[in-house]
């Protein structure tokens, strides 16, 4: 099934690029939402409970190295790789029916598919040298996406956001892959279930590091605003909604659990980077006038929590990780959608000069990106609480950290929880709120079938969290995870 | 023109849904000593439709529901003409359903969801005339710092789940019952924290008042009848998991009798008749928390419902004057008791009710307060007999405050000579009419303490005569500048807290773009200054790259002789 | 009676030089001017070589596969070459025989298992190719590189002569089992061994363009026609990197301490250099050139575990990539310089929506070369690579190498860039160009890249298969 | 005769022969310095063959391996000096590098 979904994306990917003049505009984006979208159907068949590995793919790849091309999907990696395809299909929508910013072409459509495929490639990967093969394999085309099909107004800045992007990240995987390589010699093998339980601090370090490029965990986050700032409505929402999640996903994967007692040294500091970043950002966030600069920063706290969550090694930390994964790719998919649809509709997100009062202006914009500023800000009752909650609940069980540190960590987390109100609320005050000024580029939501897909789930996921989390129960911690069926 | 029935219907049919489950709860046994059972703990996070219905529950849930269905038939009128009537009602109706999950549900988790969502209905509803500056103010002061507090129960929940693994309220309880009450002073304080922001306790009392630009029918719902006693209601309702604890009583007892006095104080100075209202409320929500620090939860609930029927009828009666006179400035009233005969008349019930005149519920639901808090003081409680006293003390000279401010709004808003003529539209009138019954009928069946009784009506009618004498005069000028500075208690949250965090903040937006990226930049430099310095080598002179090779040799050399 | 000759060993190198003889002979002595006609008895030379190597191996493994790769990459050189058949200025007769030469000097080098030997095997690959640089005639840059070639490597030469003295004066035998055996005796002095040890890796480390034995790398690639500086980039790395494998894996085994920092440090200096340097370059051959200085930083950095199964086998896979995804390069490169009559990244631009045939190649072995999917052969070679290092516990060097994926990524993704970006201004007609006979090397372009994709798809065919 | 002589006499050939070839102008004197470095070579391992008396003679082997090579060496050198001097009319090395 998961291959299945593979060659469906390769296919539509192959005819996109090999006949770019057969597939324009609507066509293109439909072929990509169509594929997408039979992607999420096989993904969601190859379910077969949490007991066990879901379509599992196990074949020889490389002998020598014991490297194989083993894919699989379990309760951590399975609501990860949907969201994907989710988001992709949404995207793809998007690009179909937004009516401003990069015309659908179909070599943008390809490339996104290729993240997409990617990013799902990552997620089901079982051997480590194939989950690098498929980290790798998005850089190149997201680099193309923001440089390409980015902010038409700068395109100087577009190819530097691109390139920053790539370079950060690109030194993130090559630690990566230094800390694969050691764990590899250390324990003799590439497979993430045989691995489990090799203790090698240094190898978690490495790991650790490379992927805190990725989440990004501050100060390694630099990168990030401003590849939001220039790419593309979709790029950014592929970017935050799927690209972020390789980094937590792969800090669950392949620190927490593949190398607990390593991963357990060095939690201490990773927690207190998640804490610094949630604080961090929460502050820059208050005075950011780019919106989408300010829901990229958003971004970094969320990621924070999650990356508390995940430092506590808890099974309500981890279960909070994942949750808070799936949910920020919901909800700052959403926010990147309005943002960067107003950025397209005005040519910038810009709070000053994108005016006042969008209630009366554009009102789908406004109330969708209201809601998406509640769920952001973590309210109970949607998608973006539990993660946030769980987080705190794991700090507060202390798990791999010590007391004072986890309970002092908590207390700081909670003031980032303030200081998300205090920029949603100012950025509706700024832009939603106040005397209306319109100016002659307003022009409303197009796409609003794509706004409703992503609130249905928002709301589904923060009024019945066990939806999500009865898929990880007790074994998310525990060997049962990856080692069932081997 | 908007079609307004059909939300007034929805709100009627969910009014009438909460009275047929909540009646019949409240011949229950008492909030306080039921045991629970069959509680079924839950590690992970779970929400359940779970609810417990118990009498107070029940008062509150009707209370909520009453009080709701009047304000949105009042509505019709006061906001008829409004081009947002739609949202407006809708969020009322959704507010209603929030109220009723925090009363009803026995999940820690729907509390908090409803909690919040109130908290949300609150802010959107402040700011619901949005074009207005002091409306977004007011809105984004309210939301942040209720939600500073509802950190409170947050974290209060993170605790009691970890600590009685469970999340059901009875399981709790159970828990709490079986073991004792494990964490008490955590969870309290942070219960405390919770209802401190939303019922605007000091030091988190100043967004209550900045929350008047409002629709007035939202003010008299939320911020007066309901939401704000929801801080009230919660904090009772945990209290099986502190209630035994001496510091979280102190705590809130200090909390309390500050409040009471201070909010009554600032109430007594106001010139404008929706704000000292507001510190009215601050002060009543301050009462009932005395009620539970003095170890009668039940008692601060009966006050609870007493206030929501008053008070929601004093702010809908200010609503009509406000309607009427196109201001909520005092000096602008005056004379209304002519033309505006039918809000003069409720609203004189609820000015009594708010003095503690009797027979209006007012006067009994605050002995019942008084006397609970003399029962404390005989050292029977958690709370410290010291503490109780004080608090005794507070609660009489609020007593007296009351009343005088009670009268001096009366007075002013009513007395004097009419301006012009005023309409009331009769579907303004009728849910005052409502509320005025309501605010006598409720008081059939109260019990009476003679003693305490006879003390507090002097009290009050002394408060009484002291306006009367006063008149339309301020206090003298020491007394009222910093009072009707509000003692300058705002100044922190509006003004340091944010400045302060927002320069923070500057530095370090600043230190992102500037300070942190040192490192990708200087590395960015030096590698081009590298990449110079090697390229500038091939000068395509052949010896150069001979002298090279040469000077190469020598260094590897060295390298591979240090290392041997 | 019979002089025992190790035929395995001799084989191809033998029947190689033979065939450029040969070669050399038919150019000659037919009638009229014909590339093919020389070309085809060095082709058949080589085809002879791999039927020798098939039948009888060679010394091990590691040579065998080293000799393999050799083979292959001149057939693919002597392919390539036919872009200048038309060339009036470069005689076939010369270029066969000293490509057939260097080939089969390349071969001797990997097979060398005495010092004597490795010298002349040196210089058997290095005279011809500063010939071949400067073959064509009246091509004064050519003659510039070729001097330039020249004059670095006779200097070098002459340094590892002088290391290869002090060797043979500290230990008195030059055979690799002969020092092995030697420098293990404690009499021997240390602090000269030291410098003859690395007095001698001089000229192999030149060989691979190493820093600091590099400076004649950008230039020369430059100067030299495309397809040689191609044979310089992987054929010649080739047969330094397979002596340098043998040399310090069995000769001065006993010495790792003395060489294995400077192995570390030369590979340092190499990738971080090389890959700094080619950040600046505008030109698809110049920015090979200092690739290839950076590529043998890698290529050299697992040779400090050598002494180790995997440190011995890392190289190889990497080099066998590396060589193929150059040679592939290269050949798609000199034909963009017959065809457009330049190779910068102006002309490159849009060349993979004009030219697929050759941009997409390009783009190819650029994301090879940079270790990128969907080249997840570049990536594999580079996890191979980083496994001795890490196994070694020279973690530092394994995160100098990573940093140097992201360096290098930064200027392969230019390429790549260029050769997809849509041009400024739409080429001038491709119709006014001088038709060149670029038919072959374009055929063996495509088959070398068609190699590469497969092997991304599975890389186990060639990872699983070299020693 | 100590080997001591001899090996000093070669550190300066090679001394003077790389400081010919590095700084020298004229293209056929830095071709006369490469001879120089390569002789410096081969009087050590002369000096050394001697010096052991084995029996196979190493050293000397080399060294005429040595000798054909630097033949071949300046050869090349001279052809290249040649068609250096038939392009730039110049045998001068920095006139090679303008070429």
């Amino acid at each position: 099934m998961i291959v299945a979904a593979l060659l469906v994306l390769l296919a539509a990917t192959v005819a996109l690029m090999a006949a770019p003049d057969r597939f324009r505009g609507r066509s293109a984006a439909g072929l990509g939402a169509a594929a997408s979208a039979l992607t999420f159907v096989l993904l969601a068949l190859a379910w077969d409970g949490k007991a066990s590995t879901s379509g599992e793919v196990d074949v020889a790849w490389i002998d020598v190295l014991n490297a194989r091309f083993h894919l699989g999907l379990d309760g951590v990696s399975w609501p990860l790789a949907l969201l994907t395809a989710f988001l992709t299909v949404l995207c793809c929508w998007w690009l179909a029916r937004s009516g401003a910013g990069p015309a659908p072409s179909a070599r943008f459509v390809a490339l996104l598919l290729v993240v997409e495929g990617s990013s799902i490639g990552v997620f089901a990967s079982l051997d480590l040298l194939l989950f690098f093969v498929f980290f790798e394999l998005a850089l190149i085309p997201m680099w193309f996406v923001i440089a390409y099909w980015g902010d038409p107004k700068d395109q100087a800045g577009r190819r530097r956001a691109a390139t920053r992007f790539l370079l950060f990240t690109v030194t993130g995987s090559a630690v990566l892959l230094v800390g694969i390589v050691v764990v590899a010699i250390e324990a003799g093998s590439l497979q993430i279930a045989d691995v489990q339980g090799t203790h090698s601090v240094l190898a978690a370090s490495l790991i650790a590091i490379g992927l805190a490029v990725k989440v990004p965990i501050v100060p390694l986050h630099t990168w990030l605003p401003d590849a939001h700032g220039k790419a593309p409505t979709v790029g950014s929402v592929l970017l935050a909604g799927v690209f972020l999640k390789l980094g937590t996903y792969g800090l669950i994967r392949l620190d927490v659990q593949m190398l607990p007692s390593a991963t357990a040294e060095i939690a201490p500091y990773l927690a207190a980077a998640g804490v610094v970043g949630i604080i961090w950002a929460g502050l820059v966030c208050l005075v950011q006038d780019d919106l989408k600069r300010l829901v990229a920063y958003s971004s970094i706290g969320h990621m924070g929590f999650v990356v508390l969550a995940l430092a506590t090694m808890t099974e309500a930390g981890v279960t909070g990780a994942v949750f808070g994964s799936v949910a920020h790719g919901l909800v700052t998919g959403l926010l990147f959608f309005l943002a960067g649809g107003l950025k397209d509709v005005h040519g910038t997100a810009s709070l000053t000069a994108l005016g006042r009062g969008l209630y009366e202006r554009t009102r789908w914009f406004a109330v969708a990106l209201l809601v998406a500023g509640l769920a952001t800000m973590g309210l109970p009752g949607l998608a973006g609480f539990w993660g946030e909650y769980l987080s705190l609940r794991g700090a507060y069980e202390e798990g791999a950290l010590d007391r004072s540190l986890a309970w002092t960590l908590l207390g700081v987390a909670t003031i980032g929880i303030v200081l998300a109100t205090a920029y949603v609320a100012r950025f509706v005050r700024m832009l939603l709120q106040g005397e209306p000024t319109p100016i002659d580029t307003d022009r409303d939501l197009r796409a609003r079938g794509v706004v409703v897909a992503l609130v249905v789930p928002i709301l589904v996921l923060g009024l019945w969290p066990t939806l999500l989390t009865d898929l990880l129960g007790s074994g998310v911690m525990g060997t049962s995870l990856l080692g069932v069926g081997r | 023109m908007i079609r307004r029935w059909p939300y007034v219907a929805l709100t009627a049919v969910v009014a009438v849904a909460v009275a047929i489950w909540a009646i019949p709860e409240l011949d229950q046994r008492a909030f306080f000593g039921y045991v629970p059972t069959n509680a079924t703990p839950t590690m992970l996070p779970s929400l359940s439709l779970d609810t417990r219905v118990l009498p107070d529950s029940a008062k509150v849930m009707l209370l909520a529901a009453g009080v709701t269905l009047l304000v949105q038939v009042y509505s019709t009128a006061y906001m008829g003409k409004d081009r947002r009537y739609r949202s407006y009602a809708l969020l009322i109706v959704l507010f209603l359903v929030a109220m009723i999950a925090v009363v009803a549900t026995d999940n820690l988790f729907v509390l908090l969801i409803g909690w919040e969502v109130m908290g949300v209905c609150s802010y959107l509803l402040i700011g619901h005339w949005w074009e207005q500056p002091q409306s977004r103010a007011g809105a984004m002061k309210a939301l942040v710092v209720t939600r500073f507090g509802d950190l409170g129960l947050l974290v209060a929940i993170v605790v009691i789940g970890q600590t009685y693994g469970t999340y059901s309220i009875t399981g709790a309880w159970v828990g709490a019952a079986d073991q004792g009450q494990q964490h008490g002073t955590a969870i309290g304080l942070l219960v405390l924290l919770a209802v401190v922001g939303k019922s605007a306790q000091v030091p988190l009392q100043t967004w209550l008042p900045d929350a008047m630009p409002g629709p007035t029918p939202i003010t008299a719902l939320i911020h007066a009848a309901t939401m704000v006693a929801a801080g009230v209601y919660v904090f009772a309702r945990l209290l099986p998991l502190y209630g035994n604890d001496t510091t979280v009583m102190t705590a809130l007892a200090v909390v309390s009798g500050v409040t009471m006095l201070l909010a009554a104080l600032f109430a007594l100075v106001q010139h404008d008749l929706k704000r000292a209202l507001a510190w009215s409320t601050v002060s009543q929500l301050a009462y009932m928390f005395a009620a539970i620090a003095a170890g009668a939860a039940d008692v601060g609930i009966s006050h609870l419902v007493s206030h929501g029927a008053y008070k929601a009828l004093l702010f809908l009666g200010c609503g009509v004057v406000m309607h009427a006179v196109g201001t909520s400035a005092l000096s602008a009233m005056g004379g209304l008791r002519t033309t505006l005969p039918a809000t003069f008349w409720t609203m004189t019930i609820g000015f009594a009710a708010l003095a503690g005149i009797i027979p209006t519920v007012g006067f009994f639901t605050k002995d019942r307060v008084l006397e609970s808090i003399h029962v404390a003081t005989h050292g029977e409680t958690p709370l410290p007999g010291g503490v109780a006293w004080a608090l005794l003390v507070v609660a009489y000279v609020t007593v007296f405050v009351t009343a005088a401010y009670a009268m001096r709004l009366w007075m002013l808003t009513f007395l004097g000579l009419p301006s012009k003529q005023h309409v009331e539209p009769p579907s303004m009138t009728w849910p005052l009419v409502a509320l005025g019954v309501a605010c006598l009928a409720l008081s059939i069946g109260e019990p009476l303490d003679l003693d305490t009784a006879a003390l507090s009506t002097l009290v009050a009618l002394a408060g009484i005569a002291f306006a009367w004498w006063r008149q339309d005069a301020d206090l003298p000028g020491p007394v009222q500048r910093p009072l009707a500075a509000e003692l300058g208690l705002d100044h922190p949250i509006t003004r340091l807290i944010p400045a302060g965090t927002i320069g923070v903040a500057r530095v370090a937006d600043a230190a992102d773009r500037e300070g942190i990226d040192v490192y990708p930049r200087g590395g960015a430099v030096l590698a081009g200054l590298v990449s110079s310095a090697v390229r500038a080598l091939q000068t395509g002179r052949v010896q150069v790259y001979a002298s090279v090779i040469a000077v190469g040799a020598f260094v590897v050399v060295l390298v591979g002789v240090i290392a041997r | 009676m019979s002089i025992p000759i190790d035929w395995a060993t001799a084989g191809p190198a033998v029947i190689v030089a033979t065939s450029a003889l040969v070669a050399l002979m038919v150019d000659a002595f037919w009638p009229r001017r014909s590339w093919f006609a020389s070309s085809l008895p060095l082709l058949a030379g080589l085809v002879g070589g791999f039927v020798e190597l098939g039948r009888t191996g060679s010394v091990d493994d590691v040579s065998a596969a080293l000799t393999f790769v050799i083979l292959a990459g001149t057939v693919l050189v002597l392919v390539g070459a036919t872009v200048m058949s038309d060339e009036d200025s470069m005689p076939p007769g010369e270029l066969h025989l000293l490509l057939g030469s260097a080939a089969s000097g390349a071969l001797v080098m990997v097979a060398a298992r005495d010092l004597v030997t490795l010298i002349v095997a040196i210089e058997l690959l290095a005279l011809p190719s500063i010939a071949l640089i400067g073959l064509r005639q009246g091509d004064r840059r050519g003659i510039a590189s070729s001097w330039t070639f020249f004059l670095t490597s006779v200097v070098s030469t002459a340094v590892t002569l002088m290391g290869v003295a002090l060797l043979y004066g500290s230990t008195g035998t030059l055979t690799y089992a002969g020092l092995s055996r030697e420098l293990v005796d404690p009499a021997v002095p240390d602090a000269v061994v030291a410098v003859a040890v690395v007095l001698t890796l001089v000229g192999l480390l030149f060989k691979l363009g190493a820093v600091p034995f590099h400076a004649w790398v950008p230039d020369t690639y430059r100067g030299a026609s495309v397809v040689i500086a191609g044979f310089l980039a992987s054929v010649s790395k080739a047969g330094a990197l397979g002596a340098l494998l043998v040399l310090l894996a069995i000769g001065l085994s006993p010495v790792d301490d003395v060489w294995v920092p400077v192995i570390a440090v030369v590979a340092t200096a190499s990738m971080t250099l090389g890959n700094l340097a080619a950040l600046r370059e505008r030109d698809g051959v110049g920015m090979l050139a200092w690739s290839s200085v950076a590529q043998a930083g890698f290529l050299v950095a697992p040779a400090t575990a050598v002494l180790t199964a995997e440190g011995l086998s890392a190289p190889l896979q990497y080099l066998a990539v590396y060589a193929l995804a150059n040679l592939v390069g290269f050949t798609a490169l000199a034909v963009v310089l017959r065809t457009r009559g330049s190779t910068s990244y102006d002309t490159l631009t849009g060349l993979a929506r004009s030219e697929p045939w050759l941009g997409v190649p390009l783009a190819f072995v650029a994301l090879t070369l940079a270790g990128f999917p969907p080249a997840v052969i570049g990536l594999v070679t580079k996890y191979v690579v980083l496994r001795p290092v890490v196994d070694d516990g020279l973690t530092w060097l394994a995160v100098v190498m990573a940093v140097n994926v992201m360096l290098g990524l930064a200027y392969y993704l230019r390429l790549v860039v260029v050769l997809v970006s849509r041009p400024a201004d739409e080429p001038d007609g491709i119709t006014s160009r001088p038709a060149a006979p670029t038919g072959l090397a374009t055929a063996a372009v495509a088959v070398g890249t068609a190699a590469l994709v497969v092997l991304s798809v599975l890389p186990g065919l060639l990872i699983d298969h070299l020693p | 005769m100590p080997l001591l002589y001899p090996l000093l006499l070669s550190s300066a050939l090679f001394g003077i022969g790389l400081y010919g070839v590095l700084a020298r102008r004229n293209a056929v004197m830095v071709l006369v310095g490469v001879e120089l470095m390569l002789n410096a070579v081969n009087l050590q391992l002369v000096a050394y063959d001697a010096w052991f008396a084995e029996t196979l003679h190493t050293g000397q082997v080399l060294t005429l391996f040595v000798i054909a090579l630097a033949a071949a060496e300046i050869g090349l050198g001279l052809a290249i000096v040649m068609a250096m001097f038939r392009a730039t009319g110049s045998i001068d090395v920095d006139e090679a590098d303008r070429a």
